[in-house]
């Protein structure tokens, strides 16, 4: 199904700004809000996983009942989850699309990967707490 | 005089050259110490080109410049070009054509964003896709191309004749998003679809022959008018701006 | 210690009655002296022409407005743009240069001090900050106090003292210089899209009229013993007919001290004009300048335009607003709460248009027709006028009638219909433009004491030595010669160091601030005064106790402590 | 020990009447700050030593090393970045632009991807603003599009609009009109008094039919504009030429969508337009801390407020070009130095990839995710704890931020001004 995928701050992103190891910032930058009769439609229910699917990548998100948003619409607070997916393409205006771009969605298995998983995926290195 | 200038494998192919000293004017007046920029490196044109320069000029004009190879990172060739010919058979970086006033620069590939920007007078043929910004302006300049036409057989990118200040601008292909906008003069052709068009604009003319897709909602409706023989809606406007520009469009789809 | 000598100088130091004489300068630590020893550093200025270096009492170079001039307009940054070399850091644009910029330019043409026209108290930091990058020049600010709610209140219950508390602690608490006025009563109008069309016209919800708030403020910069009067931009400017508005502000001025003038206006040549619209629009500068002729009590600067484009920049948001409305340009406008406004647009003065020739005729007149060259300073209103590189053009043509009608033959062909300026023959001289550049500009702020604007012992060794000799050229028949000259100095010293040479800064360079620090009694002070700090915190949206701007903003600095009546 | 008025160093709302409890200087307690101002004076995260990637993993080094491997690296370089900013003081940014000049390379700050485009139409058309002292004390309208205060900035709504009594209002919350301009009926949305939501993308179309109606032109516009009809748009025009005193702010639902700065330009155009009946200011809400700072810092030092390229002596400006994400997208860089902000979490993917391919060192008081892409980190006193400077306001007021315990670490000013003095050693001045 497609949709439009909105990203942005949220309270609890801002608040794990400094808190990048917690779960908490896991839990909310993976997290896809979505109305919930889109969630009937997908056949999912609240806090299973879910496909993201743009033009530039794809990936495993849990999806999260959310009623601020109109059907057809999801919202995924900034974070690398987000920008796993979002187009480099700034329109030569040096700001990409960080919102409003056309996704599928589509219910899943797979489990998420984590933040440092993404960022080992494309050559870093996880900084191991002491 | 015929000078051809074919680009050399370098280490860090994605680093740009600045390279707006090539142009006909340089070479018809000898550019022997002729350097352009790696980065932060000043270099001797002879490190990223093979140049070979045949025969003599009498004028700028008699000048003719061809560019093989891969130059698609090769930015402001042509810039403030005055006469001559440039000839790029492959693809061209950013603001190739900058401010040029006279001349021809006809590119067989695809050109980057800011294809003569700001321009004045000459010619530019793009036979690939032009990028963003096609025969724009500068950043917070009023004014952007004043004179002169560009022509790009394929598509253009988004803001294609941004402020257009004058001049020609045909696009034979589709123009991206808010083609142009803030136009003010001049003459603009997009012979597929756009979307957007000339939002705010304050004067000049364009034609889309193809689709408009969110078409802006302040242009009034003067109704159809035919042009060559052909069907179009006439609208006036951007009446948001106090606008007094003219559109004529094929087709068109408000965001409603 | 560190010795300077200057042989076969060509002195013009009109503050010591020295005109053209030919002579040595001692320079030791920075300071003029009498003789120094053989071990001196020598220059030989070859019988040029040597003047205390310029100083510029009215020039917006740093600060919030000045800043957003520059970030609104890359267009005006990429018309000048230099890259670093030796000592300079690279610099960008045209009217509004980058700090760096500024400060070179300033010091190729011998500028030592300049004076920022308006600088918001709220945002006093951030002018701070651009003096610190603003190296070769001493700088002083204007503190803007037009709009300020707990001084109208003040002024409105008659408590003039009170008024003149809040100044002083405002200027010791922002580290400002002196009372600046722009379009007073009016940027508190502004604050509701309004403003005020005279100085008896009230402004909204205060009920204080400009013209009280300019005699209370006067009379508070003398409570204060402030070394400058009180700096006005006048009411009603750019505005047809508003010669009136001027001459009726001219008259509320007492002589109220005997050292200096009672009341400095600035760029006059904006409030000079005559008509009642842009179309019948004429000059009125030999008004203006009759009234400053018999009114020692005020100094006024110039406010030259020149052709060309520049960017305009004021503290008094709805003339901006209207300059918007005319022009169409881009517009950008910055209310500063409880204290005053500002705005910004580009504009480009024609030669074409009859107005601006009517202007640029005006901003000569009013030099050409005071006699006292100490009470007209040159200006430009930098860059509001024209950019400051312009100076050497105005002197020029002060300097020459042929230049001035090789000019006026370019510019609107109506424009002698509405101006004086072809009758006039005046010539300035080579002492009235020292005067108007350094002499009178010093003893107006008051740092004559301080060392500033003259070559006497003990003064600052700030020099700016000339590529022209006096005796061998006449300024009536050699405009070029002229221009040439104070474009560049052969050598600009600034406390006893040559920091430019033919136009290349050799210096890192580090700046003074100068600011004022009035004492005033405990009952008066501010700090104490819990209605006062009550409204503060529930009106500002930043705490009093976060409002005054610390000592690390003003690393090297002299603070005039003074002994305020309160 | 209690300190007043500490200034908070998240947002660009600087909010200055926080009160810090601090006991053996350790952080206690932090009162009046939002949820994300505790989050930040409370962080105990920060690393001790800069580090440094090792074939599979990480090793402790001294800053004498780690500052070493920078200046090298930036003196390698033939086109390097200079990214981040936002996090740190005006006067570390300042030896920034410093660093970058000396070495020809770009720097950008996080400008480029939050309030970038609305610099871009500022610079077209200008920005009629003011003071946030001007709204709270005087607004009776305020209009907040493509934002949402509630979660990104807290205590905007409390301390500058809806709740904040001013001078000319009593009573804010029953005086002053909120207007919420939204795709998604957001927590902001909610408290407002009238919520206008509009479809994707159609936020351009929207300012110019508004426009056009506040210029009495209102008969061109269709009867329903992306989503919004005719008649709430007219019913939102009557209520600001109303107004005495009307107010919009502004974030990236004007700024990331498509269009970007040309959203924005149309805004301002609206109040440019407005301006002609009524009071009316727009002002961005900037988000990251002193975002501002490196606007206004890099403004009159190089002339350019963001995205200045210095590769070649005189700066170079051309967002789209001279940005972070394009000239990581496109690999026209090939070194960076990150300070003050975190590009592994908000930089698209591509660009980040990039990021691991290049040498590249981030000055930081915490791991972040660009930790895991760097090749050196350092770490920094957080200004406005243990660090003081200069940071401005969303609004351009500059307020100075202190430090409220005692640093253990160097301040960002203290590495850049080691850096820029081995730098100028290395190039023989």
């Amino acid at each position: 199904m497609k949709f439009i995928l909105n990203t942005g701050r949220t309270v609890t992103q801002g608040w794990h700004v400094e808190h990048k190891y917690h779960q908490g910032y896991f839990e909310e930058t993976s997290s896809c809000f979505i109305h919930p009769l889109d969630l009937m439609d997908l056949d999912l229910e609240d806090g299973e996983h879910v496909e993201v699917v743009s033009e530039w990548g794809s990936v495993v998100l849990r999806a999260v009942s959310c009623e601020d948003l109109r059907k057809g619409m999801i919202f995924v607070p900034l974070g690398p989850f987000a920008n796993h997916i979002i187009p480099p393409r700034t329109h030569s205006t040096g700001m990409p699309d960080f919102k409003n771009i056309t996704v599928e969605l589509a219910r899943t298995e797979r489990e998420r990967l984590t933040q440092w998983e993404l960022m080992e995926k494309i050559g870093g290195k996880r900084y191991e707490n002491q | 005089m015929k000078v051809t200038l074919e680009v050399k494998p370098r280490q860090k192919p994605h680093l740009p050259i600045e390279a707006e000293g090539i142009l006909p004017r340089t070479f018809f007046e000898g550019a022997d110490s002729l350097t352009v920029f790696r980065g932060n490196q000043e270099i001797p044109i002879g490190e990223i080109f093979a140049v070979t320069i045949e025969g003599d000029a009498g004028s700028v004009d008699d000048v003719e410049i061809t560019i093989l190879g891969d130059s698609s990172r090769i930015k402001r060739i042509g810039e403030y070009m005055d006469g001559g010919r440039i000839h790029i058979t492959g693809d061209i970086g950013m603001h190739c054509g900058n401010f040029m006033s006279a001349g021809e620069i006809v590119i067989d590939g695809n050109a980057d964003a800011w294809l003569g920007r700001e321009m004045r007078g000459g010619t530019i043929r793009c036979h690939g896709n032009a990028g963003d910004y096609c025969a724009a302006g500068y950043r917070g300049e009023k004014r952007g191309m004043r004179g002169g036409t560009i022509e790009v057989f394929s598509d253009a990118g988004d803001f294609t004749a941004e402020t257009l200040a004058g001049g020609t601008v045909i696009i034979h292909g589709n123009a991206g998003d808010l083609s142009g906008v803030d136009m003010k003069e001049g003459n603009l052709t997009i012979m597929g679809d756009t979307s957007r068009v000339c939002a705010n604009m304050l004067g000049g003319t364009a034609y889309v022959n193809g689709t408009v897709y969110d078409m802006i909602p302040t242009f009034r409706k003067i109704g159809q008018e035919k042009v060559n023989g052909e069907p179009y809606t006439r609208f006036s406007g951007d009446i948001a701006n106090r606008g007094k520009g003219t559109l004529f469009i094929r087709n068109y789809k408000y965001l409603d | 210690m560190t010795e300077l000598l200057i042989r076969n100088a060509c002195v013009i130091d009109p503050l010591n009655d020295i005109c053209g004489e030919v002579m040595d300068i001692a320079v030791r630590d920075g300071k003029i002296v009498e003789s120094v020893g053989s071990g001196a550093e020598v220059i030989d200025a070859g019988g040029n022409l040597t003047m205390p270096g310029g100083i510029d009492s009215h020039t917006h170079i740093c600060g919030t407005k000045v800043n957003f001039g520059r970030y609104m307009s890359p267009e005006d940054m990429r018309a000048g743009r230099t890259a670093r070399q030796g000592h300079m850091h690279s610099t960008s644009g045209y009217s509004v240069p980058t700090t760096y910029g500024t400060s070179y330019r300033y010091s190729a043409m011998g500028y030592t001090t300049a004076l920022e026209g308006a600088m918001a108290p709220l945002e006093a930091r951030h002018t701070h900050e651009e003096f610190t990058h603003t190296p070769l020049q001493d700088m002083m600010a204007n503190t803007l106090f037009d709009g300020n709610w707990p001084i109208m209140q003040a002024i409105h219950d008659g408590d003039i003292r009170r008024a003149a508390a809040i100044v002083g602690w405002t200027l010791s608490a922002v580290k400002g210089f002196a009372i600046k006025l722009t379009n007073p009563g009016g940027t508190e109008a502004w604050g509701w899209g309004k403003d005020v069309a005279s100085i008896r016209d009230p402004v909204p919800h205060f009920e204080v009229t400009p013209a009280e708030i300019i005699r209370a403020m006067i009379e508070a910069n003398e409570m204060l013993n402030l070394p400058h009067s009180v700096h006005l931009h006048c009411n009603c400017l750019g505005k047809p007919g508003n010669h009136q508005c001027t001459l009726e502000t001219f008259d509320l001025v007492p002589n109220a001290n005997n050292k200096r003038q009672s009341l400095y206006a600035t760029h006059v040549q904006f409030h000079s004009y005559g008509g009642s619209s842009w179309r019948d629009i004429c000059s009125r500068s030999e008004e203006i300048c009759r009234a400053i002729n018999s009114k020692p009590q005020i100094v006024i600067d110039m406010g030259q335009v020149m052709f060309g484009k520049t960017t305009t920049m004021t503290a008094d948001g709805p003339m901006e607003f209207n300059l918007y409305r005319l022009y169409h340009n881009k517009w950008s406008n910055h209310d500063v709460e409880l204290e005053t406004g500002s705005g910004i647009i580009p504009v480009y003065y024609s030669r074409k248009n009859l107005v601006n020739s009517i202007m640029w005729s005006i901003g000569l007149e009013l030099a050409l027709l005071t006699d006292n060259p100490w009470q007209c300073i040159l200006s430009t209103d930098n860059p509001n006028g024209a950019p400051f590189v312009k100076y050497p053009e105005i002197i020029a043509l002060l300097m020459s009638k042929r230049y001035r009608n090789e000019v006026f033959e370019t510019v609107h062909p109506n424009t002698e219909h509405n101006v004086p300026l072809a009758a006039l023959d005046r010539e300035l001289t080579w002492k009235d433009i020292a005067i108007m550049t350094r002499g009178a500009p010093a003893k107006a702020l008051g740092i004559v004491d301080l060392g500033k604007g003259h070559l006497g012992e003990g003064a600052d060794a700030d020099i700016a030595i000339y590529p022209i000799n006096i005796n061998e050229t006449d300024p009536a028949t050699s405009a070029e010669e002229v221009i040439r000259a104070f474009s560049q100095t052969d050598y600009t010293i600034k406390r006893g160091r040559v920091v430019c040479r033919q136009g290349t800064c050799m210096v890192d360079g580090k700046n003074t601030t100068i600011w004022v620090d009035p004492h005033i009694s405990e009952n008066y002070s501010m700090d104490h005064d819990p209605e006062f700090a009550k409204n503060f915190d529930r009106y500002y949206t930043v705490r009093m106790s976060n409002y005054p701007v610390q000592e690390e903003y003003i690393r090297r600095n002299l603070c005039i402590e003074t002994e305020a009546q309160l | 020990m209690k300190i007043n008025d500490v200034v908070c160093p998240f947002c660009g709302c600087l909010c200055d009447d926080l009160e810090v409890t601090v006991e053996d200087n350790r952080i206690v307690a932090v009162d009046n700050g939002c949820t994300l101002a505790n989050a930040k004076f409370m962080s105990k995260e920060r690393l001790a030593s800069p580090i440094r990637r090792t074939g599979d993993g990480w090793e402790n080094i001294s800053y004498e090393e780690a500052i070493q491997y920078t200046v090298d690296m930036l003196l390698d370089a033939d086109r390097p970045l200079l990214y981040g900013w936002s996090g740190t003081h005006g006067e570390a940014q300042c030896i920034g632009v410093h660093v970058c000049e000396l070495v020809g390379g770009i720097i950008d700050s996080t400008t480029s991807v939050c309030h970038g485009p609305s610099i871009l139409a500022i610079q077209e058309v200008g920005h009629p603003g003011c003071t946030l002292g001007q709204v709270k004390n005087r607004a009776d309208v305020v209009i907040y599009w493509g934002c949402n205060p509630l979660e990104a900035h807290p205590r905007h709504m409390s301390r500058y609009t809806t709740y904040a009594d001013g001078y000319f209002l009593d009573n804010a919350f029953r005086e002053r009109k909120v207007i919420v301009v939204d795709v998604r009926e957001t927590e902001t949305a909610r408290v407002a008094d009238e919520f206008i939501r509009i479809k994707a993308g159609g936020d351009y179309a929207v300012l110019s039919a508004l426009r056009a109606i506040v210029r009495g032109k209102g008969d061109v516009v269709p009867g329903s504009v992306a989503g919004v009809s005719r008649s709430q748009l007219e019913r939102i025009v009557t209520l600001c030429k109303d107004a005495k005193f009307g107010a919009v702010f502004f974030g990236l639902g004007l700024t990331m969508t498509r269009g970007k700065y040309k959203n924005v330009r149309n805004a301002i155009e609206l109040v440019d337009e407005l301006s002609r009946h009524t009071k009316f200011t727009i002002t961005p809400m900037r988000g990251h801390w002193n975002v501002y700072g490196s606007n206004e810092v890099f403004t009159w030092m190089t002339g350019y407020p963001y995205a200045i390229d210095f590769c070649r002596g005189i700066a170079f400006y051309n967002p789209g070009e001279t940005s972070a994400i394009d000239l990581l997208a496109r690999k026209e860089c090939d070194a960076c130095l990150i300070i003050g902000s975190d590009p592994g979490a908000h930089f698209p993917r591509a660009c980040v990839e990039h990021l691991a391919e290049i040498p590249t060192v981030v000055i930081d008081p915490v791991p972040s995710m660009t930790t895991a892409l760097a090749d050196v980190q350092i770490p920094v006193a957080v200004s406005g704890i243990d660090a003081d400077g200069t940071a401005y306001r969303m609004d351009g007021v500059p307020i100075r931020v202190r430090k409220v315990i005692e640093p253990t670490l160097p301040n960002d000013r203290e590495v850049l001004k080691s850096i820029h003095a081995k730098m100028k050693e290395a190039r023989g001045q």
